[in-house]
């Protein structure tokens, strides 16, 4: 499988949010403003890349050598807790106008099913590091696109006369299924 | 929420409607749109979030006097990881069939909101007894929402329950309720009717 | 089951714990960020729902703002009388108990006082309806009826009544004042429960437009102003207005003097709790 | 110091802890784990491969075995090995049974595959694999895939599903790729004893 197809394939014939199911807490939670989806999306991605190469490093020097396979839910989500919270102190020291507009998502990060989900699938794919960096950036990627056309449609909701019932989560559910059926006509492209 | 007014009848009570994780709080989603294509999914599913939330529950609520602060969040995910990986080679060792339809959403359970989210929430905050409660509460009210789920999509997705067909046969049946889409419109439309009912019963 | 297997994989995950605990502990020393302690000492007190009812971004930053004393402690509308008590025995500060405020409908121009202009079939909410000429009522400061406010409060705490008004449902309404925001004609205004009289008309008209316009309307005959002390009320260009901080101390009430009964106490409007569905 | 201290000593303590406990989980389920895969992969072979009594195994690469039938006069039946490829969607695997001198398929079984519901997913229906048995290999040209009409010569071509195009194709060409890698990696062996 060439990179670029890799790529494509992660982002959107396979998106994560529309049609793995995953990361779909924050994809409610933070898709209100587009320049916070952007900002969420840019910090999932940058973990999802962190992720990819550390979890591939502990799956091939310390879990396959001696054959500790049981251990690799547990070290990949010790792995992504203490580096999403390094992550933020490092931010919070470093710049407080970018902690500001992407710190406070770093801790939804840590409950997100996508980061979880792309470094178990990358291990059952038996991705090499690049093949796994790459499906970490496109899952990201896909990752991204979804939240920010998630926000910008939910903007538009904003001045809709929305079923008072189906205010807030309802409607989104609803917008995300038409999404999810719109990212259905990619399915086979690779 | 004031935490100590509580009854305990009530701890109970609210993770099953006025504070159902899925419907209300919007926590687990992940699982509750993936897994839930057939109503034995959704049960096995929720047996197993409820176990692993009932077990880190108790095993948090004892040990969260001496978690320092800045360890807090990585030492909640490892118990709540080493009892997913309990229930997942449970599983692919006495019901295999379950576990090669759950696939890779057991292991997911660990980053499922609902439970860290309960840990943060209340677990870290009372003590085990009233953690139990509420760990079984919100494990009964994610299961029977992900049951019903799952039947709704079954029904109009296969024209069976649990296996058992009951649509005739000249039901063509609507596949878009097994595939993505299917998933999201029915768990939108879920929440839309939750908040009305929720509605009528205020007044 | 082996024992050198449970070894290695203790040793390993031991190995990854010193190494991601050891970081952690490094990084809180290094990357010590002066941080008040109080901020997530109140942070666990407040309800966390992020709602954005104390309009800050998030429980968080209201947390930081009121250690850098940016906001009141009570300026959390959902949270528990005892948890704001408890955020002040934070701060150290008495707990001034945060008096309840509610959203007050300062119009009662509905439908069967005031005439319509026009037959407005253009985009329901209020913000179209004033772009579009002011709407379809007569008077041009009053409410134009279309329920923007219904749809922004969180609490559903505020619905319209068939006369075209809105109305707010006292013990459901947190004066969180997105309803206020959400009014393009503010005609809502956030005022503490206890605060009862009010001149219920935004009308600068001159008095011969303002009789046309709307029965209930002020119509600027300056009765009530004279009828009181100095300073209590004044007029600002045809409209009577309270100066609350002086009116609050005066006991005689001029309402029964008002030509229009524009000047109101709201005790005796009997405030609905139960909600009549539109 | 303190604080840190029990930091490093709490997080270290729960995470040996943890490992302990799963390896020693481990220990009680993973024969039972194994056993059940043994009992699928039996279970596969059975189905793909004419009657036989027991089967080895020949390790012919790293991820390539293939499993031969043999019967108790020590006759081999044919041969069994796993084909992986893309369907439709990604990650489609098969076990692909053949007589021993790699002429024609003696049967295939979907091991796993996630086409879409209702439609790809009909590949694991029997009506859809009882044409590859017998299907000649190594012909040229290839196996034609003919679409609502049964092809002129069975052995040569199968019906496709209708609205699984792709995903029967793929069944097909994966077949084909997986052949020939096992044909020639089995000859260098045979050659190389």
């Amino acid at each position: 499988m060439s990179l670029l197809t890799l790529f494509i394939s992660a982002a959107i014939v396979n998106n994560f949010v529309l049609s793995q199911f995953l990361g779909i807490c924050p994809f409610v939670g933070v898709s209100k403003k587009v320049d916070s989806a952007i900002s969420m999306g840019i910090a999932v991605t940058f973990v999802m890349t962190i992720t990819a190469a550390v979890t591939f490093i502990i799956n091939n020097f310390i879990l396959i050598p001696f054959e500790l396979s049981i251990l690799q839910t547990v070290s990949f989500i010790l792995v992504i807790a203490s580096l999403v919270q390094l992550v933020e102190m490092f931010i919070k020291k470093m710049s407080k106008p970018l902690y500001n507009s992407l710190g406070i998502f770093l801790p939804l990060i840590t409950t997100n099913c996508a980061i979880m989900g792309l470094a178990l699938f990358a291990v059952q794919k038996e991705y090499s590091f690049v093949d796994g960096i790459i499906y970490a950036v496109g899952a990201g990627a896909g990752f991204t696109l979804a939240l920010v056309i998630m926000a910008g449609i939910r903007e538009e909701l904003e001045l809709a006369k929305v079923p008072k019932y189906f205010k807030g989560a309802g409607i989104t559910m609803i917008v995300a299924g038409s999404l999810a059926l719109a990212f259905m006509g990619f399915a086979g492209l690779i | 929420m004031a935490k100590k007014s509580n009854s305990l009848t009530y701890e109970v009570v609210k993770g099953l409607w006025n504070e159902n994780p899925v419907l209300i709080q919007l926590l687990g989603l992940c699982p509750t749109l993936a897994v839930t294509n057939s109503a034995v999914n959704g049960v096995a599913m929720g047996l197993a979030t409820t176990f692993v939330l009932l077990c880190s529950s108790i095993l948090i609520s004892v040990i969260r006097k001496i978690i320092p602060a800045q360890v807090r969040i990585a030492s909640y995910i490892v118990v709540i990881a080493t009892f997913v990986t309990v229930v997942d080679k449970f599983l692919a060792a006495y019901t295999p069939d379950i576990s090669k339809a759950l696939g890779a959403f057991i292991p997911l359970i660990v980053v499922n909101c609902l439970i860290l989210g309960r840990q943060e929430a209340f677990a870290s905050k009372n003590n085990v007894g009233r953690s139990i409660l509420d760990g079984i509460g919100m494990g009964i009210g994610f299961t029977w929402v992900l049951t019903l789920l799952g039947m709704i999509r079954e029904l109009l997705g296969e024209g069976s329950i649990f296996a058992i067909s009951i649509m005739p046969e000249s039901f063509n049946t609507w596949l878009v309720m097994i595939l993505p889409p299917g998933a999201f419109l029915t768990l939108g439309i879920f929440i839309g009717l939750s908040n009305w009912i929720n509605e009528r019963r205020v007044n | 089951m082996d024992i050198n297997a449970i070894l290695i994989s203790m040793v390993s995950m031991g190995g990854l714990g010193i190494l991601f605990s050891a970081g952690l502990s490094i990084a809180n020393k290094k990357l010590y960020v002066e941080e008040d302690s109080r901020i997530v000492q109140i942070a666990d007190e407040l309800p966390g729902a992020n709602c954005g009812g104390c309009g800050l971004p998030g429980c968080n930053s209201f947390a930081e703002n009121v250690v850098n004393a940016k906001i009141g402690i009570d300026g959390c509308p959902v949270s528990t009388e005892d948890a704001v008590a408890e955020i002040a025995t934070i701060m150290g500060i008495e707990a001034v108990a945060g008096e309840k405020k509610i959203a007050r409908i300062i119009c009662r121009g509905g439908n069967d006082e005031t005439a319509k202009k026009a037959d407005y079939h253009g985009i329901q909410t209020c913000t179209a309806a004033k772009l579009m000429g002011g709407g379809e009522k007569l008077c041009n400061y009053g409410c134009l009826g279309f329920g923007e406010c219904v749809d922004a409060c969180p609490f559903d705490a505020i619905f319209m009544t068939e006369n075209g008004l809105p109305e707010v449902i006292k013990d459901k309404c947190t004066g969180c004042g997105k309803c206020a925001e959400a009014c393009p004609r503010e005609i809502i205004e956030i005022h503490p429960i206890s605060n009862k009289l009010f001149v219920l008309c935004k009308n600068h008209d001159a008095p011969k437009i303002a009789r046309t316009v709307c029965t209930k309307a002020c119509i600027g005959c300056q009765i009530c102003v004279r009828a009181v002390d100095e300073g209590a009320m004044f007029m600002d260009n045809h409209l009577a207005k309270i100066n609350y901080d002086v009116f609050g101390k005066h006991p005689e009430l001029p309402t029964e003097k008002c030509s229009t009964k524009g000047l109101v106490i709201i005790e005796h409007e009997s405030q609905p709790t139960e909600q009549i569905s539109i | 110091m303190k604080t840190s201290a029990k930091m490093i000593i709490v997080l270290t303590v729960i995470a040996t802890l943890s490992g302990g406990i799963l390896s020693f989980w481990n220990g009680i389920t993973a024969p039972k784990i194994k056993e059940n895969r043994l009992k699928v992969l039996k279970k596969a072979i059975s189905t793909v491969l004419p009657k036989y009594d027991n089967y080895e195994e020949l390790k012919l690469s790293e991820e390539i075995t293939l499993y031969i039938g043999k019967t108790l006069k020590e006759e081999t039946v044919g041969f069994a090995f796993k084909a992986k490829g893309n369907g439709f969607s990604p990650d489609l695997t098969l076990m692909v049974g053949i007589l021993p001198d790699f002429s024609a398929l003696t049967g295939i079984e979907i091991l796993e595959q996630t086409e879409t519901p209702g439609l790809g997913n009909k590949i694991e229906d029997d009506e859809f694999r009882e044409q590859f048995v017998g299907l000649l290999m190594g012909i040229e040209p290839n196996i034609a895939v003919v679409k609502n009409r049964k092809p002129k010569n069975p052995q040569k071509g199968i019906q496709a599903l209708s609205g699984a195009t792709i995903s029967s194709k793929a069944v097909v060409f994966i077949i084909i790729e997986q052949v020939k890698i096992v044909q020639n990696l089995y000859n260098q062996k045979m050659a190389g004893i």
